[in-house]
């Protein structure tokens, strides 16, 4: 049990996390169909990324630079999410739907 | 505390005739509960999130401000971080200015106002 | 740090990794954003534990007060689109790429053990006390020397995006 | 995370156990002993100012003038059925007045009752505050879709929007007092607060924040203004417009789960005008009177309850007014609310951020009372 903990709580632990975080975003994003579940699935895989550099800065390199990329993440991340919902309000409001794959509008 | 009050209470049958349905001032619910609602809401929520983000992004510079006003700081002038604050204030400014004339703020559109010129 | 300090990060990662899951694979919408925030409120847990107390913050301000609330507006506002259970019907690779992804994790996982060891063998000379120290002058300090142009870059593209996005999202 | 705290005394005094068994045991005292008698409490004072100000009574049968009131409310609602409503859902249901609780609650951990009493003086104090109680918004507004009622989900609807538009003021007006403190800890942020009599002491310390400087007077009102909106309170209030709304966002709850909304709520007042009072008012500083250099050295415990002691009367002096407004002010229009917020507050603050910083910058971080000391002294 407690090497349990300790293997959870060090490096292992952290970037484990983070890849599992990474491979169920990826999933999320292929499998769903609706535009917000994708965008669901792009969240869990930029907090992946953040989990790995904040991870690093801790237990490697021991100096600020990853806490630094980590806030940038999350500050794209948000501004990411914003335009993204702006753009399925837009597809909601032009085809009434959210499904990813019936935005083909370039396409016909 | 929902574990107090399930041992206090007395048992009872929930859901027998009416009871269960939504109150609505005492009538009958009419058609769904989950109403299309005013796109406005939107609007604002995507207004407010980048606010937010430029507000955890100065939190860090504004801690090192009072330092740098009394030199505990070497290498670090008040003016730089003066101004990091300023171009911040001018962002969210330019900002707030672009959605104040488009009227994104407006509530009700067409009554107050500021209605967009096509 | 104590057992019972990691066993609090432990109980963390293991709710970041469940709500992740429901996130990824629950077929209800809403029930994947609300499994989100808790990911999200795991993940600050994580971040507190690696000595990122500023980060951890504003991981919960922007993620948990802001994006959480833009996607239940968003799926609110949508709704009526996928009837009252808010079904989300997996697209037609559904299945195969889960099978695919969940085989994916042995082989980062091997990646990872191998760079984990590499990095335990060289770490940093004062860990310990660059884990104590408060962030948030030290990032302030680094965003006003090192990462001077990558942060007005982003203050600008938050401004570009708050006129993107307002300019999609606007009613017309 | 680091510095003072009560499981850290806790630990000490005692001299066994783990650090986290004291955590916990601090964390459930905090919850038991502070929040809950204190949402407790207030919906008694709330009802008997209600009823002075309109020539009442007010509850008067439990205990002597009606003051245990409050802990007969608390057995009934115990006692209440546990009702959950047709076509609700479940878990959503039952899940939104936890977070609700838990965003307001856990902000008690790091409010400064004293120079040695608070939960936990962690480094990022203030923006722990801010983001725990970010989780009040999303439980809103899943309590009320998952009520399956048209005026709970206006309702909830009304309140995300509002407090999340208000948080945005909330913000900037908190940044000037990060400017002059130099500092997130909140215990940090009150400590400079003080005075002295003496010219060497008074070189740290620079009074009330609210005096600081004109800006971060008009700073303090916006933060009270946009503290009652994110708490819903009147004139602000209205996501449970009762002539409008039925009852908003808590319509559908009933017994114990409408308690916690109510607990939330009444916490939420106090965290809000518990950071105003730390922040702006001096916290658990006494004005121009300081402890330390008094003729006699006062125990710690003794200094702790008169800072205790001052800082709960400010903080309920400011609760007091919440509740006088509840009855002075209309209720605001929904338009004329978000016109309030973006078009009124946000520029103000906005421009309180710059002039704050403007005066640091010319008067080398001193505030009003320091340059007037300086002045008078010659």
């Amino acid at each position: 049990m407690v090497n349990l903990l300790n293997w959870a709580t060090g490096l292992h632990g952290y970037l484990f996390i983070g890849a599992v975080l990474f491979v169920l975003g990826t999933i999320s994003i292929v499998s769903r169909k609706n535009a917000i579940g994708i965008l669901l699935g792009i969240e869990l895989v930029l907090n992946a990324a953040g989990i790995n550099f904040v991870a690093f800065s801790k237990f490697r390199t021991g100096s600020i630079d990853g806490q630094v990329v980590a806030l940038f993440i999350i500050l794209i991340a948000a501004a990411e999410a914003a335009v993204a919902l702006a753009i399925i309000l837009r597809l909601y409001r032009l085809r009434e739907t959210i499904d990813a794959g019936e935005a083909n509008l370039m396409r016909n | 505390m929902m574990g107090a009050g399930a041992l206090l209470r007395p048992r009872s049958k929930s859901n027998i005739g009416d009871k269960g349905i939504a109150y609505e001032c005492g009538e009958l619910p009419v058609g769904s509960a989950w109403v299309k609602f005013n796109i406005r809401f939107y609007v604002i929520a995507i207004v407010f999130i980048v606010f937010d983000v430029e507000m955890a992004a100065i939190f860090p510079p504004a801690t090192i401000f009072r330092d740098a006003v009394l030199g505990q700081t070497p290498g670090l002038s008040p003016a730089l971080v003066f101004l990091e604050l300023f171009l911040f204030v001018g962002l969210l400014v330019a900002g707030l200015i672009y959605c104040w004339v488009r009227g994104d703020l407006e509530w009700v559109k067409g009554i107050t106002g500021a209605v967009p010129k096509k | 740090m104590s057992n019972g300090l990691k066993l609090v990060l432990f109980a963390a990662q293991l709710l970041t990794v469940a709500s992740a899951i429901l996130v990824a694979l629950h077929p209800n919408v809403l029930y994947a954003s609300v499994s989100l925030l808790f990911a999200f409120l795991g993940v600050a847990v994580m971040f507190v534990y690696a000595g990122a107390d500023f980060i951890a913050g504003a991981q919960v301000i922007v993620y948990v007060g802001g994006v959480t609330i833009l996607i239940l507006f968003a799926i609110m506002l949508t709704q009526w689109l996928y009837k009252m259970n808010l079904k989300d019907v997996p697209a037609k690779l559904g299945i195969p790429v889960v099978i695919v992804g969940v085989g994916l994790i042995p082989a980062l996982y091997k990646v990872m053990r191998e760079l984990a060891a590499f990095v335990e063998k060289n770490p940093a000379p004062d860990l310990e006390k660059f884990a104590n120290l408060p962030k948030t002058g030290v990032i302030g300090q680094a965003l006003l020397s090192n990462y001077v142009l990558p942060f007005e870059a982003i203050t600008i593209l938050l401004l570009g995006a708050l006129v993107g996005a307002v300019w999609l999202a606007r009613p017309r | 995370m680091n510095s003072a705290n009560f499981a850290n005394s806790l630990q000490t005094w005692i001299g066994i156990g783990p650090l986290w068994i004291w955590a916990i045991v601090s964390a459930l005292a905090v919850l038991f002993l502070l929040a809950l008698p204190f949402g407790g409490f207030a919906t008694y004072v709330e009802r008997k100012i209600a009823a002075d100000m309109q020539d009442r009574v007010g509850p008067n049968r439990v205990g002597p003038y009606g003051i245990l009131q409050f802990i007969a409310d608390a057995f009934k609602m115990l006692g209440k059925e546990d009702f959950i409503p047709l076509g609700c859902d479940k878990f959503l249901f039952n899940l939104a007045p936890v977070l609700v609780v838990m965003g307001a609650c856990a902000a008690f951990a790091a409010l400064p009752l004293s120079k040695y009493l608070i939960g936990a003086d962690v480094n990022i104090g203030i923006l722990f505050i801010l983001s725990v109680t970010t989780l009040i918004a999303p439980g809103i507004l899943l309590g009320s879709w998952s009520s399956a009622n048209k005026w709970s989900l206006l309702g909830g609807l009304r309140a995300a929007a509002q407090i999340v538009s208000y948080e945005i003021p909330v913000a900037l007006s908190i940044l000037p007092v990060i400017l002059i403190s130099g500092s997130l800890q909140i215990g940090r942020m009150v400590e400079l607060q003080g005075w002295s009599w003496t010219a060497e002491g008074l070189k740290q310390f620079h009074f009330w924040n609210a005096f600081h400087n004109p800006f971060t007077f008009i700073s303090m009102i916006l933060l009270f203004i946009g503290g009652l909106a994110e708490t819903n309170r009147i004139p602000f209030d209205l996501p449970e417009a009762e002539s409008e709304l039925v009852s908003g966002f808590n319509t559908e709850f009933s017994g114990m789960r409408f308690g916690l909304y109510a607990l939330a709520e009444f916490a939420d007042v106090f965290v809000m005008c518990a950071i105003v009072t730390a922040l702006y008012l001096g916290g658990w500083q006494i004005p121009f009177l300081n402890l330390d250099e008094l003729w006699v050295t006062l125990p710690t415990f003794l200094i702790a309850l008169i800072q205790l002691t001052v800082f709960l009367a400010k903080t309920f002096t400011l609760v007091f007014v919440v509740m006088w407004l509840r009855w002075t002010l209309p209720r605001l229009r929904v338009d004329q609310l978000m016109g309030l917020c973006w078009k009124g507050l946000v520029p103000i603050a906005l421009f309180n951020v710059l002039g704050t910083a403007a005066w640091m910058w010319i008067f080398k971080g001193q505030s009003i009372a320091q340059l007037l000391y300086k002045l008078v002294s010659g």
